[in-house]
């Protein structure tokens, strides 16, 4: 940052005049920072790509905290009598498990994807909103920080991660645990709401010439359809947050049932978003293998237009179910019946898309690589977490089956067996387009392997555990009540415990697949098209320029670049290879974009970002720092509106070189 | 196949591919696929059909993936046909998940109201989750006082109590948080939520213990929120209502019982209630727990002994060869068994104890201090009472004759 | 360079702006969707305050709505001047839209006390605690257009709106005219309809 | 020198905040917030002093002395000040506020600070070069993100509050005719101005001026004169807090009567019907009962539904309380829960703990309907 002081010299030498001081337009004491090398354009950047890549490292650092907290869990449940934790602990870990994974490790993790490829699955140089873009990464990333301060001040939330009241009122849960929890995700709420509407903004708005919506790259349409979800769940679980930090911290009555309040509001509204959220989690990862099953079966998505509408089908229908969360909490029979007709329906749409998937394999030309494996891996373990699920939807079923493991076993099979490993197979595609080097095919193998055995041993048991009727979220269990014979409760939970140890090396050889592929001098560049992919992300370099394509292509087929590469032969229709992907990219790049225009960087994203951890720390400790936060919010948010959408070429720091060097693209003022 | 778990063994053990196991648990006693009553049956005769079909589709699924991982891996083929679907195939496959689904929405729509069905109900119970225990109350109007002889309301708490092929509608409610009633083998569950009042339908056809758990988190010790519902020949009820509705009965003087009525009137009887016990000046006692505890309420202990556990159900008030004895009666020698209560020899002295001394180390509870402000100093359940060994000597002996 | 946003090429031909507002009104709509429902389960819920019908004011607050209404009115006038390149005509009518939006609100605050005056606290009962989350929530909403429409104002001044001032004015616009539409829905729901 | 200007004030203030951060954390023992709050903003301002050094905002090489001397921080400070003016009237303020009241103190130290802070801004600026003019502008650049929004807000609230003092002051029906008078007024100037093209800018703002300081006066002169009456007295009265529940009719009674949104939480209905009958329809029990049991400690609600042609209230009496008023003398008051006055049709609920069994007390527990003879349910607490 520069306070005005750059003239000096000039005005020493020109007498006072003006010369050379040309104070930004902006109304701030901030110039805006050029670009750099340094660690400093990280903090500045408002590029989607290197957001992107922000956004799954830290999500990734949370994976690993939330997975130790799994372990410390399956550690105490491994033995009866349990000593490993004690109570308050138990109930801390579990709360913070499901809401980590869920909104600091799987969402983000998302978003990192989204950020990263959507603009250049659609041929677009950045999304529409860029500083809102970094806005949203970094209030995410304070929110999840300000949500694990609560470890060290006192104890985290403790009342699980679907906090029903009233066990979430201060009466219940005195620490300031569940302050943290409530502030925290509405923090990281602001996130997904801004990255919502710049993602739909973006896809709908800044498509390349010809990408008609069905022809865009099937992750594209599921991150969208994942946007609108967001967009319209975000809104009510603020809500249902608003009331309980309301009843927490200013003794509001919502959920005090000697006032006459009916605990179930809480349970409605957070199942009317908790449940779109399922759908949150789990869509884009369909996106992902349905990029990586056809470009590793070498043939079109079977049925995209189908796999396509079912994705939004989903989306649509998954706001009508919300209540099979709630089937033992005495809805009253018609409402039973209703939602569990609904959430039958909603098993169609999925299955067709695993009856697509198979069907793309199915007279395919199948190359097994790790990002296959973890693709096929969702399929088989998703299909049975769907049926489980499918057994759920059956209300009185249901009755015995829900808060026991059985469910836990359900859902595990679907975040992790499907939304996890999805996330890894766009790891393993994905990562030598962003890095420029491939992953280790051999490392993979193993970590895949042993995530697979890791995964079926830890969650698989939890549904004979849920069956002989152990309930969820309990701390111990003892010997004298596990039930008779050799396979009883404790054996399986044995099985599971030691199986998620096994699942934590399979996480841990992934870590180390990513040290060897870049700290060994052995691992070559990756090829400019290691796959032989399909789509547009693919036909620029690796990792993109900054302004992502030098000339923004014209499509005019579904999977754009797997047609440039190849044509049917007129006469033996055969398909045969006709350009490399390097011939097709120079081809491309032969007439490049003049005037590229990229946004310029900015300060007032993180700073904006910043100020909101500090309010809420002022509200659960003092209302004075809360007045401090709330200066520093009105001062940070002048300064962002005030700062040029447009920023000429001088208002740099350093300046821009040269004539038309350093670039701004088009903001306007909501920027 | 008799055997449940062998049964979905057979097909998860094929969903995960890990098959092989030769055996499951004899007996969990918390089994939901073992019904002992019309309302668990009525769910295991629809989850059980529901689960093979699952398991048919999964194992068909799995075919088809390995075949297709067999069958078309990359053996140096041609690239294959670009075709983008045939909408017979995508049609045929959307429809055959929808006919199985309506196959099996049909019985569920009509077990769901079947399950709901209360017009026929012959008993009726209040059950009152707390903060980690259950109550049960058995109020005296209308068919309980008419027809089971209840001509005062039963207070008690643990293990309930209902007669042998009898509709009993539970209407279970809350005092605190959310809490839910489960009794695996005789329905599924329902949450108790406070300010509400759900109905829950259980009916056992054979005499015995069944064990259930609290389902819905529910704080602190969720874990050792444990219930049973014994169910009895309707002679064997007779009997056990009689008992319970039997006048107070003094320890004799000069006895180490008398001294523990006297600590207990002391120590334990500004939370828990012994009907009918009276202090020196012959008043009643009734003690009143919401100014201590915030749930409000403690466990009724007029006739603690012939409960069989205790501490939310927690723990055995019975050593193990006397609880074999009663929990692996048959049917016919149950009741009887049952009803003998707690016996000085039978006693599970140490458990008794343990918690006698220090509670809230036996079951986490905030008890903690500092921590007591944040709560309007009330505890969340039972504080250490700093008893010495004498004076729980005096307590056991005392609590030994409340049957 | 200002003026390139708008000949800036769109997929739909909507302006990315524009599109992001109308994206954000969606997501308000649940919002107070949410408020709205939570309002409507716990109105008639008192056990020591009074009820809805014992304090509400209708003729007061009809004509606060009014005012509010007017407001819509001037932000239209407001807005056809930005499209006319009249500088003058829309900032006062900026500016008259911000003063009617500061008297509603002077009037909600002016509500506010003489409810709490006549015992509706925000903690007495739910009834309280839910009228007040709801109208407060859409007060925040009012004031937060005043702020922006005065920032507009400023922005008008000083030449410096980027891209077309005329857009600029219009999304504004439109979340105005949000705001009012709400408000026409929570005084029809929350005052109008007798609990 | 490698410390350039800027970053030499920000690293001042980090150190001034950290002594702060000390004093007050010798101070005020255990308050450790305090110091916290400080520490937090010595660290935010050495950062950005950080910042402003790794920038090197001034460009100035350090090995160019001539550069730096004739640098804008070696200038001369030029112009009079009218800060030390402002801080002593703040100061002034501040001490009458310690004497008479805590809100004046609060005030004062609010101006204090801002007087100090723009006292020092404008002080820095002016070192910035020789010329005033280039001072102005980076002294703007500086100030006006704060004090651009500061009063705005200001603004906005003096508006906001003057309205509403001035309907508080004034009656109910009249409030109504004002406010509306008061829009029409904005309007109406508004249109004027619009068709008078002509009109003077100055003359405009003026007018706008005087209507703000106006409207300011009458605020300030309204609040000091107090609300209008009936919200003074509702205020003194607390109409809800004490509700009797006789048969006589109460303030909270008045237009009481209202159905409840939500019939699942309701444990009983109670309902009086039109020739004078008191029933109860309970979830579970079959038909329609005279008695109903409440489960003890348990918050429970309980509707009363009114079908008879009389306003009536539903009264549940559970048994008495024994106050302990202190030197031996008690108060023994009933335990009644109590609907207001409901009209035909009308219906309302109400929720109530019952802390002791039905047993413990002398008199049954009971569901009355005062007025009407007989209508009575039993209720048992077990």
């Amino acid at each position: 940052m520069a306070i005005i002081e750059r003239p000096s010299t000039e005005i020493a030498v020109a007498g006072g005049a003006t010369v050379g001081v040309k104070p930004s337009e902006a109304l701030g004491v901030f110039k805006r920072p050029g670009a750099s090398n340094s660690w400093r354009d990280w903090i500045v950047t408002v590029d989607h790509k290197k957001l992107g890549i922000m956004y799954g490292v830290a999500a990734f650092v949370f994976f690993i905290i939330g997975g130790i907290e799994a372990l410390l869990i399956r550690l105490q449940l491994m033995g009866p009598d349990g000593k490993v934790l004690s109570a308050d602990q138990y109930n801390q870990m579990f709360t913070m498990h499901a809401t980590t994974m869920v909104f600091l490790f799987v969402m983000p993790m998302v978003s990192a994807f989204a950020n990263y490829f959507i603009p250049l699955q659609i041929g677009a140089r950045d999304v529409a909103f860029p500083r809102i873009n970094a806005f949203g990464f970094w209030c995410w990333l304070f929110g999840g920080i300000f949500l694990n301060t609560s470890w060290f001040l006192g104890g985290a939330a403790d009342g699980g991660w679907f906090m029903y009241a009233p066990n979430s009122s201060t009466l219940f849960s005195p620490s300031h645990g569940i302050d943290f929890w409530v502030l925290g995700l509405q923090i990281t709420g602001i996130a997904s709401l801004t990255g919502a509407i710049n993602l739909i903004v973006t896809v709908l708005n800044m498509r390349a010439p010809g990408m008609k919506l069905m022809r865009m790259p099937i992750f594209t349409w599921m991150a969208l359809v994942v946007q609108f979800l967001l967009l319209f769940a975000m809104p009510v679980i603020t809500v249902a947050l608003f009331l309980l930090s309301f009843q927490r911290e200013f003794d509001a009555t919502f959920f005090d049932v000697a006032a006459g309040a009916d605990p179930l509001l809480w349970q409605h509204l957070f199942w009317i978003f908790g449940h779109p959220e399922v759908y949150i989690l789990i869509l884009p990862s369909f996106g992902i293998v349905s990029e990586v099953i056809p470009v590793f079966s070498k043939k079109p998505l079977f049925g995209y237009p189908i796999v396509a509408m079912s994705g939004a089908a989903i989306g649509f229908v998954g706001w009508g179910v919300w209540a099979h969360h709630m089937f033992a909490s005495g809805l009253g029979p018609v409402s039973v019946a209703v939602f569990s007709m609904a959430t039958m329906a909603i098993a169609v749409p999925t299955g067709v898309k695993i009856v697509n998937w198979i069907m793309t394999m199915w007279g395919g030309k199948l190359q097994f690589t790790t990002a296959m494996l973890f693709a096929i891996g969702l399929v088989v373990q998703f299909t049975i977490g769907g049926l489980s699920g499918v057994t759920h939807s059956v209300a009185p079923s249901d009755t015995q089956q829900t808060d026991t493991y059985y469910i836990v076993a359900h859902f595990h099979y679907v975040l992790f067996g499907g939304a996890i490993f999805g996330l890894f197979a766009g790891f393993y595609y994905w990562w030598p387009k962003m890095f420029r080097k491939q992953l280790n095919e051999g490392l993979g193998k193993v970590n895949f392997w042993l995530m697979v055995v890791g995964m079926n041993m830890t969650f698989g048991p939890m549904h004979i555990l849920g069956l002989q009727g152990q309930p969820r979220r309990m701390g111990v269990w003892t010997e004298a009540r596990a039930g008779e014979g050799f396979f009883n409760i404790g054996f399986w939970n044995m099985i599971a415990s030691i199986g998620s140890f096994i699942l934590a090396v399979g996480v841990l050889m992934f870590i180390i697949n990513i040290v060897y592929t870049h700290k060994s001098k052995r691992v070559p560049i990756a090829p400019l098209d290691p796959w032989d992919a399909r789509s547009l992300e693919w036909m620029t370099s690796s990792p993109p320029a900054e302004h992502n394509f030098d000339a923004i292509p014209t499509v005019n087929h579904l999977d754009e670049f797997f047609h440039r590469k190849y044509a049917e032969d007129p006469n033996s229709h055969e398909i045969k290879q006709v350009a490399s992907a390097e011939e097709v990219l120079a081809d491309l790049n032969s007439r490049p974009d003049e005037h590229i225009h990229m946004p310029s960087r900015s300060y007032w994203p993180i700073l904006v970002a910043l100020a909101l951890p500090i309010i809420c720390y002022g509200l659960i400790y003092n209302r004075l720092l809360m007045a401090v936060g709330a200066a520093f919010l009105l001062l940070t948010m002048f300064g962002w509106a005030m700062e040029p959408s447009t920023a000429s070429d001088d208002d740099f720091d350093p300046p821009a070189p040269g004539e038309g060097g350093g670039h701004t693209k088009e903001l306007a003022p909501l920027g | 196949m008799k055997n449940p778990r062998r049964r979905f063994l057979s097909l998860a053990g094929a969903a995960a591919g890990l098959v092989a196991v030769a055996g499951c648990a004899k007996d969990a006693p918390q089994d939901t696929w073992q019904p002992a009553g019309p309302n668990a049956e009525m769910i295991d005769n629809l989850q059980r059909p529901v689960f093979l079909v699952a398991g048919i589709v999964g194992v068909i699924v799995f075919a088809a993936v390995a075949w297709v991982v067999f069958r078309y891996r990359d053996r140096g083929q041609a690239i294959p046909e670009q075709t983008h679907g045939k909408p017979a195939v995508e049609i045929t496959l959307t429809v055959i998940p929808v006919l199985i689904l309506i196959g099996v929405a049909i019985p569920t729509a009509s077990t769901i109201f079947d399950l709901a069905k209360t017009d026929d109900t012959q008993m009726v119970i209040n059950v009152t989750g707390q903060q980690w225990w259950w109550e049960y109350d058995y109020p005296a109007i209308g068919d309980n006082a008419a027809k089971y002889g209840l001509s005062q309301p039963i207070v008690t708490s643990g293990q309930l109590v209902i007669p042998e092929n009898t509709k009993v509608l539970l209407r279970v409610t809350s005092r605190d948080v959310i809490h839910s009633y489960w009794i695996p083998k005789l329905n599924g569950k329902k949450d108790g939520v406070p300010g509400r009042v759900h109905l829950l339908r259980l009916e056992g056809s054979k005499p015995g213990i069944y064990a259930g758990q609290c389902t819905e988190f529910c704080g602190l010790s969720h874990s050792y929120m444990r219930m049973e519902t014994i169910v009895l020949k309707r002679a064997d009820f007779d009997a056990w209502v009689a008992n319970q509705l039997a006048p107070y009965e003094a320890p004799a003087e000069g006895t180490l019982a008398k001294e523990g009525e006297a600590l207990y009137i002391q120590q334990c009887s500004r939370c828990h209630q012994v009907n009918g016990l009276a202090d020196a000046e012959g008043n009643l006692i009734v003690s009143a727990p919401e100014q201590y505890v915030v749930s409000g309420a403690a466990p009724n202990l007029t006739n603690l002994m012939t409960r069989n556990t205790f501490a939310g159900a927690s723990w055995d008030l019975l050593t193990q060869e006397c609880r074999d004895v009663v929990w692996k009666a048959s049917a016919d020698e149950f009741g009887a068994k049952y009803l003998a209560g707690v016996s000085a020899d039978c006693l599970n002295q140490k458990d008794l104890r343990e918690w006698l001394r220090n509670a809230p180390e036996k079951k986490p509870m905030y008890v903690d201090p500092t921590k007591l402000q944040e709560t309007g100093g009330k505890y969340r359940g039972m504080p250490a009472l700093g008893l010495t060994e004498d004076q729980i000597d005096a307590l056991v002996a005392y609590l030994l004759e409340r049957k | 360079m200002a003026d390139t946003a708008v000949a800036h090429h769109t997929t739909t031909g909507l302006s990315n702006n524009k599109l992001g507002m109308w994206l954000f009104l969606g997501s308000e709509c649940l919002l107070f969707g949410g408020l709205i429902s939570t309002y409507m389960l716990y109105r008639g819920r008192t056990n020591t305050g009074p009820q809805p019908d014992q304090i509400y004011d209708i003729p007061f607050t009809s004509v606060s709505s009014f005012v509010l209404l007017m407001s819509s009115l001037t932000m239209v006038l407001a807005v056809s001047a930005a499209n006319r390149k009249d500088d003058r005509n829309t900032n006062l009518w900026l500016t008259v839209t911000a003063i009617l939006g500061a008297t509603f609100v002077g009037g909600q605050v002016y509500e506010f006390t003489a409810f709490y005056r006549e015992g509706l606290g925000f903690t007495t009962s739910l009834f309280g605690s839910s009228f007040y989350t709801l109208t407060g929530f859409h007060g925040v909403h009012v004031t937060v257009g005043i702020i922006m429409l005065m920032a507009l104002v400023g922005m008008v001044r000083r030449n410096r709106i980027p891209g077309s001032k005329a857009e600029t004015v219009e999304l504004v616009g439109l979340y105005w005219h949000f705001v009012d539409i709400i408000w026409i829905v929570i005084f029809t729901l929350v005052y109008l309809i007798p609990s | 020198m490698m410390i350039t200007t800027s970053s030499k004030l920000l690293y001042g203030l980090g150190a001034g905040s950290l002594a702060a951060g000390f004093v007050w954390f010798v101070a005020n023992e255990g308050q450790q917030l305090g110091s916290v709050m400080f520490a937090f903003l010595a660290v935010a301002f050495i950062f950005l002093g950080a910042i402003a050094s790794y920038t090197r905002d001034g460009h100035v090489l350090s090995t160019d002395t001539a550069a730096h001397a004739s640098s804008a921080a070696s200038q001369k400070s030029v112009g009079r000040s009218l800060w030390p003016f402002g801080t002593a009237v703040s100061a002034g303020v501040t001490v009458v506020g310690l004497i008479s009241s805590p809100g004046i103190f609060k005030v004062g130290v609010a101006l204090l600070i801002a007087m100090l802070g723009e006292w020092m801004i404008s002080n820095w600026a002016e070192r910035a070069s020789s010329s005033n003019e280039y001072n102005t502008k980076v002294r703007d650049y500086l100030v006006h993100p704060l004090e651009l929004p500061v009063a705005g807000a200001l603004l906005l609230a003096v508006i906001v509050l003057s309205f509403s003092r001035v309907f508080l002051a004034l009656s109910k029906s009249v409030g109504a005719i004002v406010f509306a008078g008061m829009g029409a007024l904005i309007l109406f100037f508004g249109a004027l101005i619009a068709v008078k093209r002509q009109a003077n800018r100055r003359v405009v703002g003026a007018i706008l001026g005087v209507l703000l300081l106006a409207l300011a006066g009458t605020g300030v002169a309204t609040a000091l004169d107090g609300e209008r009456e009936q919200l003074t007295e509702a205020a003194e009265e607390d109409h809800f807090a004490h509700r009797g529940c006789t048969e006589e009719k109460e303030y909270s009674d008045k237009k009481a009567s209202r159905a409840v949104s939500m019939k699942s939480s309701i444990l009983a209905n109670v309902i009086l019907t039109e020739d004078g009958q008191l029933y109860a329809e309970a979830t579970g029990y079959p038909g329609q009962q005279s008695a109903i049991t409440i489960q003890r400690s348990n918050p429970s609600t309980i509707l009363f539904v009114n079908e008879s042609s009389e306003a009536r209230r539903m009264v549940l009496s559970y048994g008495k309380v024994v106050e302990d008023l202190g030197d031996g003398v008690e108060r023994e008051s009933a335990l009644e829960a109590c609907t207001s006055k409901v009209e035909k049709g009308g219906q309302q609920a109400v929720t109530v703990v019952v802390p002791k069994p039905s047993s413990a007390s002398d008199e049954p527990f009971t569901i009355t309907v005062p007025g009407v003879e007989g209508a009575k349910i039993d209720v048992f607490v077990p």
